[in-house]
């Protein structure tokens, strides 16, 4: 449904920053001259170390925080141009793993993963069939019922990923997805992105985690001091171009 | 679009607590305002109609030593009715028959029994040319160089006290009622504002999930509408027991006071409607309360 | 001990909004229920004593037709006096000087110039033995079969329902007083609770930080302090004017109705006294509440 | 201060679990027969996938949750027998360093690290001292007098772990310490710890991070479906014989 929207453009790139700076209220610009633009299909790191921006960087393209000078476009669309009452549609479009989860703590582990499918008005029977699939797939069957708030932190994050994943996005944007869980989850848990992104989802994953990085070794934007650069792969098991291939291999 | 489930968590929220009190409160007071207010406004306007546009002049029967004044009264009636007739601000003035007189003594005598055995003046009803301003102390001034036994208008001096102290009390009513549409109001404005404040990761959340302005609104409203007309009927209801309580009160002495008590299928139907009134001001208010504060978001 | 900035982030607080607005209208109503209340108890006191304990019975001076009935009126006086002195259930009865008769009179008839042109009858004044029970309808008849000009109690019978009415308005105003004060303490125990629930994630910090219970219960109990006397002083300000005017206008009629209104410094103490009472109120259930929902936690 | 009153319990272990089971109220046990304890001035990692009971064993220390069964003792103190009224003196020796932060977002980085001081009724002129320093060596001092809810995840992180430590616990419990900093600053932050385990401080550190644990080589409690097992030193460069040879020749 959403991925329909985004075939439309599939030629013109997912986001696009020309010259954007970001400063919050009082204080300095966190952000500069940030030049990059995302190609439909592709999956990259964020990484940068604590505090370079790499959150507020991802908080531009999930629409909570505007750009203070520049340009940023979704999807083809503008921003700044944007009326407010589009900018639903445009977020429907966008999952988010935020670095601190953001769950609803007065609901269930699969009320959370199933808010923005409710949100985005589905049929109930198909959210049954899909969230519990999913929710299975993180491996937390025996949570589904639980309240959020009864969970461990690995298992926060887990339903915080489930929700950013439910309604196949055609952006999915994940700010160190993997901080509470150990390397062998992390690993299963980039492959639930690496299957959508093989379903045509752009991906950007922030992550500090050096083990994920070198065993995925996706090209990586690289924050430093708020400014942006593009770094190579680095040597790796599975190159991002192997994801390319086979994604554009499956379009055909 | 809209679950039954809330995706907002009200639960932790004070609002839900306090607002059903509120909202009681607010109708017990109300309606018994309304109650008290309705019944004053009556006995006010029998009260004016007691003195506005007419007078009651008063010729005795007897003289200072007790004896009867015989012929005396109706040749003092004779010239005070011509006196009155040539008076532009006098519409008219007729001498009341025993009947009248015992119909219009008897609030401030009570039932008297033996009525006829006061050898109380006789009266004369004047009624007003409204048109025309009546003034009372040349009006008196010339009567008395005429009729010097005559007197002007006995109870209308204190009556005038009673409507003044009726009048004040009546403001006051008013002032308290808008006092609590006021408070109400604010009240629900307030509470719904901080209730935002304290959802307001929830709410970012949803907003950055696509949910539109009117998804998280509506479930505010959904929410007050709830609390308030669980408040509004608590306080209605404690309010019927005491309105019919004083209101037999009142009709007791509807008679002999010229009081009367609120009552008819008309004044009950306004009080069942007060609920719905206050829901209907607090559930518009939240909706407005949170649209308003949503459009700061982007 | 304890920092001016507080460890609790009350800024979220649905309370600190409402409940200054809350405490503003209890003390308001409360204010002006206690200046009515006081007001109408006094009266009270004037129309009870006007009617309990004594009895007034009339002796005609003047018969059907109007004419003086001469020594027939000392006589019956003197029958009348002593029928009464034999009754157990009188403790003593004398006929009023004119003087006193003017006095009683003045409230129902208005400052009445020319009183003594009215012949009203002779008045007897009753005292009651209050030990021994009065049967009214029996000391009615024996008096009639010695002295059959003679009528008893003219005013009584619409004082005793003013006096119904009366007490029927200050039981409602108890009532009204009661539940302010219960929904007062209510909102105070619910908001509270509610802030707790809110900050519960905070205050479990501060726990396992090792604060102890009363530390937390200072914080709440100095919030709330600060938000009613706020509220408290705003509502007796606002009802100020409203009690004055009210006043005035009962003073206007104190003479001629009997009815006083409150004042003297112990009255207006009294109401500067309101908004410290209701804020102890607050104050201590904010304090108990928090100490016992603290008490649950290990 | 809280130094003092540990110290004359020195030889008696820190922590006592004896046959310790825990359930949440619904639900199985999520904690079975654990039975360990801590020396004074041992650090440990914590191990164990996620949903294994860490968070859940390190709650029973921290007082937010009584065992269902068998006995904790704390400083020598069995807790169920200790009175409410003790417990604050008994909370001021521990420092916890939770794997959701929990700062307080009303208040500054400087409020939140002096926080434990201010319970504790300490001056502000030695708090004043005590909490800058601290800040500046978590690399904060930028961010000092801004409101938590303006930091970065690993900002927050530093913050958390600095309120931990600042008034030298006798026992501090690290949750997850390192799960939003990069491998640099977070051997960093763990050098934190070893200073303090040279002032005597019991330390156990919850964590799924592979480099730290190797790097470092503490011993490991291994939690394991609720279960616990001890599991030696891993190869390192720095083994925990080490600190106790150290701390133990500065007591002397
Ligand atoms: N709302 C805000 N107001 C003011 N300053 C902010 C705000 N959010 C972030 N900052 C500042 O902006 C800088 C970048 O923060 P950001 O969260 O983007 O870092 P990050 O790269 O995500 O770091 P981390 O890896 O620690 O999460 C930090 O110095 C932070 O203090
Ligand atoms: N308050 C609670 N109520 C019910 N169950 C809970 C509660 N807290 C934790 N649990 C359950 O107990 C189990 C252990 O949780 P715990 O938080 O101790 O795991 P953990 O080892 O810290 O995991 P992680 O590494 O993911 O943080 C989990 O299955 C969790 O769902
Ligand atoms: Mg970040
Ligand atoms: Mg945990």
């Amino acid at each position: 449904m959403t991925l329909s929207i985004f075939k439309n453009q599939k030629n013109a790139p997912i986001v696009t920053f020309e010259g954007v700076g970001l400063r919050y209220s009082e204080g300095p610009e966190v952000l500069r001259d940030i030049d990059f633009s995302l190609e439909p299909g592709s999956i990259h790191f964020l990484t940068g170390e604590s505090g370079a921006g790499k959150t507020s960087l991802l908080s531009l393209m999930y629409l909570d925080n505007r750009p203070t000078r520049g340009k940023v476009r979704l999807f083809g669309n503008p921003v700044e141009k944007t009326e407010r009452k589009y900018l639903p549609f445009i977020r429907r479009k966008i999952g988010v793993v935020f670095q601190d989860f953001r769950l609803l703590n007065h609901l269930s582990t699969f009320d959370n993963v199933a808010l923005p499918l409710r949100i985005a008005g589905v049929k109930e029977s198909e959210i049954r069939k899909h969230v519990g699939e999913l929710i299975k797939w993180v491996g937390l069957s025996a949570q589904i019922n639980a309240k959020v708030t009864t969970l461990s932190g690995g298992q926060k994050q887990r339903v915080a990923i489930a929700r950013a994943v439910i309604n196949r996005p055609a952006l999915l944007l994940a700010d160190e997805p993997t901080g509470n869980v150990d390397d062998e989850l992390a690993k299963r848990l980039l492959h639930l992105f690496i299957e959508l992104n093989k379903l045509g989802t752009t991906v950007l994953i922030a992550t500090h985690s050096e083990p994920l990085i070198h065993h995925f070794g996706f090209e990586r934007l690289h924050l430093e001091h708020g400014r942006l650069t593009h770094l190579p792969a680095l040597g790796n098991s599975l190159s991002p171009k192997n994801f390319k291939t086979k994604k554009e291999a499956e379009n055909v | 679009m809209y679950r039954n489930k809330s995706s907002l968590p009200f639960v932790y929220d004070s609002s839900s607590l306090f607002l059903p009190w509120m909202i009681m409160l607010m109708i017990f007071i109300a309606s018994l305002s309304a109650a008290g207010g309705i019944s004053l406004n009556n006995t006010l306007q029998h009260w004016n109609r007691a003195i506005s546009g007419s007078l009651t002049i008063q010729i005795p029967t007897h003289d200072k030593s007790g004896t009867f004044r015989g012929e005396n009264v109706n040749q003092d009636i004779e010239k005070t009715l011509s006196y009155l007739r040539g008076q532009e601000a006098i519409k008219s003035a007729k001498k009341l028959s025993t009947e009248q007189m015992r119909k219009l003594m008897d609030p401030w005598l009570g039932n008297l029994e033996d009525f006829n055995e006061l050898p109380l003046p006789e009266l004369i009803d004047v009624t007003l040319n409204k048109e025309v301003h009546l003034d009372f102390d040349s009006l008196k001034e010339g009567l008395l160089k005429i009729v010097p036994s005559a007197s002007l208008d006995l109870h209308r001096v204190w009556l005038e006290r009673l409507i003044a102290l009726a009048e004040g009390v009546k403001k006051i009513t008013t002032l308290v009622l808008i006092l609590l549409i006021l408070t109400t109001s604010l009240t629900v404005i307030y509470s719904t504002r901080s209730s935002l404040a304290v959802h307001k990761p929830a709410i970012e959340l949803l907003h950055m999930m696509g949910a539109k302005d009117s998804y998280i609104a509506f479930q505010y409203a959904l929410r007050v509408l709830k609390l308030s007309l669980l408040g509004g009927f608590a306080g209605l209801g404690l309010s019927f027991p005491v309105i019919l309580t004083i209101s037999a009160l009142v009709t007791e002495l509807k008679g002999s006071f010229l009081m009367s008590a609120p009552q008819g299928s008309h004044f009950w139907s306004l009080l069942a409607f007060l609920p719905f009134l206050a829901s209907a001001l607090s559930v518009g208010t939240a909706y407005l309360t949170v649209h308003k504060h949503l459009r700061r978001f982007i």
